[in-house]
């Protein structure tokens, strides 16, 4: 899917992302890492939002370093990121709506898939999205984008400053999105112990470096300790 | 009995308010600057019937479609021309302001260069006084009414009701989501200006008829406009339409009761005091 | 003796809590620092001591020698007046002043900006020129005389400025995110004497553990908007539940 | 009065209120839209003390000033630390408050029919106009030394840490809306000093003077000229009302059926010059002014202004 090469990113003059190169395959891609690790610029660089630097990035084969934001969504992309993740002043529905303008299949038959994964949006459909809970207000980031019938999905710590409960029933979303529906997910993620529950594979961020890259089986608890350095 | 005058008046001389507040308030929430040259967008709407109803000799409701689209793709010329290459260089929201000062002298020093500075008149279709609930009123200032409301509904079932005005306000809440979701910056914001314009021509051209075209007759409105959509808060095209609806009835009561100039001097203080309660807090 | 104190402090957005603490003080140990995992509402805890972000409900008191104080009703430059500053995570400045009128200005008294300077003879004082001469040459500023260029180098002048201002206590929110290795441990080295000397407490958020590991004499671990372990830097690390909240268990 | 020397002393009115713009937008950051309303004050206040009244001229003067301040007190309280945008709505509303009272109160001020200056030391061709210009020229220029020591002062290095980013001001122990006030007021209260120093020139007062566009044409002037370059507000009057309203109007052979729409063209010129520079030198004519600092090192590398932010 994903193919990355060389990179490197950052806002404005600082650095961020140093000399990255991976591939994402069809998998649960978890990128792992402390605060700071360089997860967000990573997606956010995915997700064209932020210029690279240097280096490549493909999809698909296809060279889209260069690709602006708004073509990436119709190319199979969709991103959910950590802050602002929803249109505060749109409603619920509108924000769905707004998803769902890509892809081939009819609104409805989406919006019916996103209720059924999240049968609490629809008791919120009028509710104005910046009045949701944090726990909705992710399930509502989340149904967003996959109302753009995305190939890959981007999520940004989706668990960051949710309730343990919420954190379990938005990974299972994340597990069955997968299962049901094949979307290949790059998942940045500071909750290790959720993460590897589903991920395919691992890589793990320390400082924006590759700290490490393995299959789930053959990671453990320690060796991602030692890139939280606690 | 004084009310209800006072709010027929002042719906009668809110009618072109209203678009023009809710047109000048599209841009603000989509580009978050107050753009003064959106006067220019109703003086040129008048000045573009004058060319249809005068010049060419069409009908004053044949004339108000052409002028309308018109108006809106000088306001899209706009926009490619200064403001979109300025908003890309990152100039600030008072600069922006400056500089759209400048866009409006430019615009219409250009308009009085080319026409003349004289004051001119649309083609009214034959007037005919009538009655309604008691109050006296004219067929156009009727026939004005109704098509400003229906314009100013068509523009907020645009607003929130379609997948543009969907877009439109998903852009101006969270611009990089909106982008990470697929919407084209570009043409909404292309979109944005061009219903603007229109909004704006067709105040102008109810302005006109009203009164006179004048090129300073977008000039008059503007602060005006620019206070009601303040208070409106920061881009509610809903509260546009509602302050601008108050505005004009809260003049034509104070008009009303006290003698006339007054009431502009109680609106600007109400304004500035509004302004100290909801203007956004700097440190 | 120096405390800043904040007790049943609370803040919501749109009835989601965010910061719930019971009871925290900063600022007896020395120099302290404030972890914890993505979301704890550190930022906003930093946001609620200055001042910056008003408290849902709760009191902050800062005591001294001469007296405690609650900084519920004052104004941002009030707190800073009464010796509390914070360095900013995310890059701010004066883009049009020089690195050293940026850090004179933080020195300044308010008597001394009054109108009455516009017709001083000098502008500022030797003291004030020594002062500044010495941060900046302690450091490789591109240009000393000119203005920050690059971000880190703005990074280093916010910090800076603060420890110019010589608060009684500093909230440092994530000092070394956009500086150099070698900056941040010069910094970091001449927080450490100013503490060790008295001259200040100070509180460090990060996120680049190992270096809360080295400095901090004492650490607050913050998740879900509460205090859930304090204690000292080996404490802190072998404990737990903050592995457990870092890692999601 | 000559028509020269009355535009010449007019010329030094503008320049002295773009001067104090200047300290109030191009140092502190504030946009203040209501120029005209305070020189308005300023400027009515002393012609109806004077004629209405008979208060002496400088008396007068200094009482509608003092009133200009503290209007400008008040405003400043209201509306000073909300964002930039409601400041100059503010503003823009307050002087078309001025102008709509000017209108309305017929008993003090004439109203349209305008207020006749019968009696002002002026109204004689002879010596006394040179001298009241030159009066103007020495006021003025105080204005633009003063406003150089003010830029290098500890109390300007504060005016550029507010405008520049006030909250990270406050946040080290400036208490910046009580220095904004303080400043507006005082400037506000200097553009009713020049209004007051405008009335003896004029037969008559009238609410025309009162229109927005003085404000409009001090802004443009400003920004042309450079707003934070401590003579980019002289500058800037020098090309517009110098060039246009001076030399073009009074001395370029235009046939008099053309010459109507000169004013309309030097508008259309302000118009264009505004946009040509805020697109490609928003820095004005002039730049940026480079702070002087009294201390520096030996080593003194060169300074680079370069890198200073337009704003």
């Amino acid at each position: 899917m994903f193919e990355v090469e060389n990179l490197r990113s950052g806002y404005g003059e600082i650095g961020v992302l140093k000399e990255l190169s991976f591939a994402v395959q069809d998998e649960i891609f978890a990128v792992l890492g402390s605060n700071g690790a360089g997860k967000t610029t990573l997606l956010k660089t995915l997700a064209r939002l932020l210029p690279v630097q240097s280096g490549r990035l493909k999809l698909d084969g296809k060279d889209v370093t260069d690709a602006p934001a708004h073509t990436m969504p119709g190319a199979g992309v969709a991103y959910v990121p950590q802050e602002g993740n929803v249109f505060p002043d749109l409603s619920v529905m509108e924000n769905l709506s707004i998803g769902g303008r890509t892809g081939h299949r009819p609104k409805a038959e989406k919006l019916e898939e996103v209720f059924t994964l999240f049968p609490r949006l629809k008791e919120r459909t009028s509710q104005a999205a910046g009045s949701l809970s944090g726990g909705e207000g992710q399930m509502l980031a989340v149904g967003r984008a996959l109302m753009q019938d995305p190939k890959v999905l981007l999520l940004d710590e989706p668990s960051a400053g949710l309730s343990p409960i919420f954190v379990d029933t938005l990974f299972s979303s994340i597990a069955e999105t997968r299962k049901e529906r094949g979307v290949t997910i790059v998942l940045a993620e500071q909750n290790a112990v959720k993460t590897l529950e589903i991920a395919d594979r691992v890589m793990v961020l320390s400082l924006g470096e590759m700290h490490l890259l393995r299959n789930r089986s053959e990671l453990t608890m320690k060796d991602i300790t030692a890139a939280y350095h606690i | 009995m004084l009310i209800v005058d006072a709010i027929f008046i002042g719906l009668l001389e809110a009618s072109p308010l209203i678009l023009a507040a809710m047109g000048f308030t599209l841009i603000f929430y989509l580009n978050g600057f107050m753009n003064i040259a959106y006067a220019e967008s109703i003086t040129f709407g008048a000045y573009f019937a004058i060319l249809f109803n005068v010049v060419l000799g069409a009908h004053f409701y044949v004339a108000l479609l052409p002028s309308m689209l018109l108006s809106g793709a000088m306001s899209v010329a706009v926009y490619l021309a200064i403001f979109r290459p300025a908003l890309n260089r990152g100039v600030g929201p008072t600069e922006m302001i400056i500089l759209s000062v400048g866009v409006s002298f430019l615009l219409r020093y250009g308009l009085i260069l080319i026409v003349g500075p004289e004051n001119l008149f649309l083609n009214e279709p034959s007037i005919v006084y009538m009655q309604v609930l008691g109050l006296g009123a004219t067929n156009l200032q009727l026939v004005a009414l109704a098509l400003v409301f229906a314009m100013a509904g068509i523009l907020y079932w645009m607003v929130y009701y379609t997948g543009l005005g969907e877009q439109m306000r998903g852009l101006a809440n969270n611009r990089e989501l909106a982008m990470a979701s697929g919407i084209n910056p570009h043409v909404t914001s292309m979109a944005i200006w061009f219903i603007a314009g229109c909004a704006g021509g067709m105040s102008g051209v109810f302005s006109g008829v009203f009164a006179q075209v004048t090129p300073y007759m977008g000039w008059n409105v503007i602060l005006i406009t620019m206070l009601v959509t303040i208070v409106a808060g920061v881009g509610s095209v809903r509260g546009a339409f509602v302050a601008a609806v108050v505005a004009g009835i809260l003049t034509a009561f104070i008009t009303l009761v006290t003698k006339p100039l007054y009431a502009d001097v109680v609106l600007l203080l109400a304004f500035i005091g509004v302004l100290t309660y909801r203007g956004a807090r700097t440190a | 003796m120096m405390q800043l104190e904040a007790t049943n402090l609370t803040k919501s957005y749109h009835e989601h809590e965010v910061v719930n603490i019971e009871k925290v003080a900063f600022g007896a140990m020395g120099l302290e620092g404030l972890i914890g995992p993505n979301g704890a509402g550190k930022s906003t805890l930093m946001g609620l001591l200055t001042r910056r972000i008003a408290p849902t409900s709760g009191s902050i008191k800062l005591s001294t020698d001469t007296g405690t104080k609650s900084l519920n009703p004052l104004r941002s430059h009030e707190v800073a007046r009464i010796g509390l500053i914070k360095t900013n995570q995310r890059i701010q400045g004066f883009d049009s002043l020089t690195i050293r009128d940026s850090l004179r200005l933080a020195m300044t008294p308010p008597d001394a900006e009054g109108l009455k300077s516009i017709f001083a003879k000098t502008r500022d004082s030797d003291e004030v020129e020594e002062k500044v001469s010495y941060y900046v040459e302690a450091f490789p500023f591109t240009d000393r005389e000119g203005h920050a260029r690059s971000g880190g180098e703005k990074k280093l002048v916010d910090i800076l400025r603060c420890l110019i201002a010589e608060p009684k206590l500093l909230l440092m929110d994530e000092p070394t995110a956009g500086l150099p290795d070698d900056i941040t441990r010069k910094v970091m080295n001449m927080v450490r004497e100013k503490v060790a000397s008295g001259a200040m407490r100070v509180v460090v958020v990060e996120h680049d553990l190992p270096l809360i590991w080295e400095y901090c004499d004492y650490v607050h671990f913050l998740s879900e908007g509460s205090i859930l372990f304090e204690g000292e830097p080996d404490e802190v690390k072998s404990n737990r539940v903050v592995a457990e909240k870092y890692m999601g268990v | 009065m000559d028509y020269l020397i009355f535009s010449l002393s007019l010329m030094m009115v503008y320049i002295g209120l773009a001067q104090l713009l200047h300290l109030q937008f191009g140092m502190a950051g504030i946009p203040n839209f209501g120029v005209v309303g305070f020189w308005g004050i300023g400027l009515y206040g002393t012609g109806v003390l004077y004629v209405q009244f008979g208060f002496p001229l400088f008396l007068a003067i200094i009482v509608a000033s003092a009133v200009a301040a503290a209007v400008g007190y008040v405003l400043a309280l209201l509306v000073l630390q909300r964002s930039g945008q409601a400041i100059l709505a503010a503003t823009l509303a307050f002087a078309a408050i001025v102008a709509t009272l000017v209108v309305t109160e017929k008993g003090l001020t004439g109203g349209v029919q305008g207020l006749g200056t019968i009696g002002f030391p002026l109204r004689e061709l002879d010596a006394r106009n040179l001298v009241y210009l030159g009066l103007l020229v020495v006021i003025v220029g105080a204005m633009i030394w003063v406003s150089a020591r003010v830029r290098d002062s500890r109390f300007g290095r504060i005016l550029s840490a507010i405008r520049d980013n006030e909250e990270l001001a406050a946040s080290l122990g400036k208490d910046t809306a009580a220095t904004k006030r303080m400043l507006f007021a005082i400037t506000c209260g200097l553009m009713g000093v020049l209004g007051g120093l405008t009335a003896p020139l004029h037969q008559f007062l009238v609410p025309y003077l009162l229109a927005p566009s003085l404000t409009f044409a001090v802004w443009i002037a400003l920004v042309l000229g450079g707003k934070n370059h401590n003579l980019g507000a002289m500058i800037g009057v020098f090309v517009t009302f110098g060039l246009f309203d001076i030399l073009v109007e009074t001395y370029a052979p235009v046939p008099a059926e053309q010459a109507i729409l000169l004013p309309n063209l030097k508008l259309f010129c302000y118009g264009v010059l505004l946009v040509a520079i805020i697109m490609f030198r928003p820095t004005g004519l002039l730049g940026v002014d480079s702070p002087r600092s009294p201390k520096r090192p030996a080593s003194g590398a060169g300074r680079d202004v370069s890198t200073r932010g337009a704003e």
